[in-house]
């Protein structure tokens, strides 16, 4: 096996280039690759497209900012691509000033439009979002009776992930629901870099084990 | 003359009824999760929670919570023996997939056609939909969970929803504190009522079509 | 958590009826309910439509027939729907016969048909068999300057999946290459059946590795 | 005057040569799956097995076979240190995701076009298409290993497949027991020659439009 290089949060961060759609794994907070997120506030990263659950949980009272919250705050996104904003005030106020470009989509749809980006379909049909706004623009058919929305890949360009443990040759292995979007979205970028809490040696993840291959990991970042 | 008084829990309670062993319930946040503490003894339902989880348990002690272990809520969870974890789309797979057998929601509004609004409100909270699209596409039942009134003393349950739906035609039943109610051929049907409230108050207090069903009785 | 049924091997086959699609798991005998298949040779199961990876292999001269290959031998199957036929003389028998409907399905194909059954989805945009007859009947559809055929779900009314371990629960664990089909097809069928190897307590498989959550599993065969 | 003689090692040996360490490479059956042979040392390939796995070793000592544990021809193999299993749908989302950089498959007929014929001969032999169709539409690179000629002298390269496709204008390599071939304009390019066969041989035994590259060598 390949050995995949070991790098630093900040030369994580450095991978990005303006413009890019970055893929942040995490649910409100819960394994988002946190050392490579502050790596990139610090970086000034700018005009990024964000693919993820939710854009974090945001609390200026209580001091809370976990997820993306702190790339929202330093105003790192021109477009996010999200389930669920009712957590960051701060994203709600930049949408409705219109300073950002926030496009909802319905978690279950967010899932499979990765999975399929990854997985080299062009999309996939859901009834999800039938009879609502989420039908604008898009595709309907209808197939024994039932009507489903087409919904299209959605692929990145690099992809922050968070695992509990990689072996050197990036197999990654995640912990309980800290696992949510990080293996779809491992799958669907042209750069995937892991952000870890454990790295062992080739061999000791039992095959069977595995959740995400290491042929999908570029980088290992060491939290 | 009885006079409206709010009462989450009498919704939670009845909602915990509806379930036998074995059903599988995801539970949204706030109103919906309490119903988890009233499920009967002897009945064990499995809970899912759309962020990747199947066996959901109570909260954690103070001091045992684990970092790596939340609802969709994204509060401290535990997981009971039996349960598993996996991705995003192995969860929606789960739900799209009709294996989840209630989904129980909160309300904006709900009507006789069993459209929901749960998600926004135009110009004002756009919270998003998170899962709860899929929840309601999905679940075999879905229970849109809610008080009555307003506190404008307005009817929660409409005739028609003015706000961006969450789901159209798939709400099969909404509690409230004040009764049960199916949605049948385009009306609301009163099929339980919860004291000190009365099928005729209910009736006159309700925005929509609405019909009380022949065998319609007090839940107690 | 409840408790899944643990039944013989006859009383599974007696879940089947004819006219049933009957989703296998397996490839080429690895991976396959081999005593549930043994159960339906003996049952006299008819008029079924088979969905598998293949045919198992079939060897006379090697005394060899693995995978659904005994039910083939039956002609358990009107219908087929199957990628791969070459190691099975007797189904290319049937197909040439007439005495049975073949119907080849590329292999990728098939797994995301079976998937988009058990996870709701009406079907999937693939670009495989894109100019080749798999085309044939199809719609195709053009996604940013691309071809893809779009290819329905497919459900099934009973699964007879393989798993190496089962806790009491139905959470099953698969081993090695004999994990393939099994986890789609457990998500995809009304009626979902368990052979296992090994029936464990609840609480004894590590829920991070969980390969079928229980809820997919209505009853366990301990083989 | 230069006498054919099949040599299937030599298509194997060729083609090893195209991996760097890192590649993700499919072997199909058969001659294919000879290639694993012939990888030079200090170059690390990981190969795939379509049935779902990820880091194939050699096949077992007799007696060391795994049930559980077969490459995608059903034959007993071992899993190397750091390799990985998964599902057919994880397998296949590899396979079309465009994740596998080498597709190694053999031949019924290839063509100028790129077009490839391998799972079907109408009313003779319908093994069927397995994983072909999709590691010919996903792969990065895919190339076809055929020995030059039939039995019968004709050429294995055509100007147009007469069989039902595999998959259409998706081969980019072609070695056969003679050269190694591009597939470029709707010609095939011949880019090395084996010993003893030379460029004049080659386009005289190649039934159909072919080029020789300008750099082309012999290979050693």
């Amino acid at each position: 096996m390949i050995v995949k290089p070991v790098i630093s949060a900040a030369e994580a961060a450095a991978k990005v280039k303006a413009g890019d759609v970055v893929q942040l794994g995490g649910f409100l907070g819960c394994g988002s690759p946190d050392s490579i997120i502050e790596a990139l506030v610090a970086a000034g990263a700018k005009d990024l497209t964000l693919v993820c659950n939710d854009t974090g949980i945001h609390n200026e009272a209580k001091g809370v900012s976990n997820g993306p919250a702190p790339l929202v705050k330093a105003k790192a996104f021109k477009t996010m691509i999200v389930s669920h904003i009712g957590t960051n005030p701060e994203t709600q106020r930049q949408m409705n000033a219109g300073e950002s470009d926030v496009r909802l989509v319905p978690q279950g749809t967010l899932a499979e439009r990765i999975r399929a980006a990854g997985n080299g379909l062009g999309g996939v049909l859901t009834p999800t979002g039938v009879g609502t706004e989420v039908e604008e623009g898009k595709r309907k058919l209808t197939l024994n009776g039932k009507d489903y929305l087409l919904e299209e890949a959605l692929p990145g360009d690099v992809a922050f992930v968070k695992a509990k443990r990689a072996d050197k040759a990036g197999n990654l292995v995640y912990a309980k629901t800290a696992r949510n979007f990080n293996p779809i979205m491992a799958t669907a970028c042209a750069v995937v870099i892991a952000e870890v809490e454990e790295l062992v040696e080739i061999g000791a993840i039992d095959p069977d084990q595995v959740h995400t291959p290491s042929i999908f990991v570029d980088y290992i970042v060491k939290a | 003359m009885i006079e409206y008084v709010e009462n989450k829990e009498i919704i939670a309670r009845r909602i915990a009824r509806f379930f036998a062993s074995g059903d599988v319930v995801n539970l949204g946040i706030g109103l919906p999760t309490m119903v988890g503490n009233f499920v009967p003894e002897g009945v064990t339902v499995v809970l899912q929670s759309e962020n990747g989880m199947m066996g959901l348990g109570p909260a954690p002690e103070k001091g045992k919570e684990d970092k790596d272990l939340t609802n969709a809520g994204g509060m401290p969870v535990t997981v009971l023996d039996g349960g598993c974890f996996f991705d995003s789309a192995v969860s929606f797979g789960i739900i799209r997939g009709g294996h989840v057998d209630f989904t129980v929601l909160g309300v904006l509004e709900v009507d006789q056609e069993g459209n929901l609004a749960n998600y926004k409100i135009p110009g004002k909270m756009v919270p998003g939909m998170g899962g709860a699209m899929d929840l309601v596409a999905g679940s075999k039942k879905v229970i849109a969970a809610t008080t009555h009134l307003e506190k404008s003393g307005s009817s929660k349950l409409k005739r028609r929803c003015v706000l961006p739906l969450t789901a159209a035609h798939e709400v099969d039943i909404v509690v409230t504190d004040v009764g049960y109610f199916t949605v049948k051929d385009g009306k609301f049907r009163l099929e339980e009522y919860f004291a000190p409230y009365t099928p005729e108050w209910i009736v006159e207090h309700t925005g929509a079509d609405i019909v009380v069903a022949p065998g319609c009785k007090e839940f107690r």
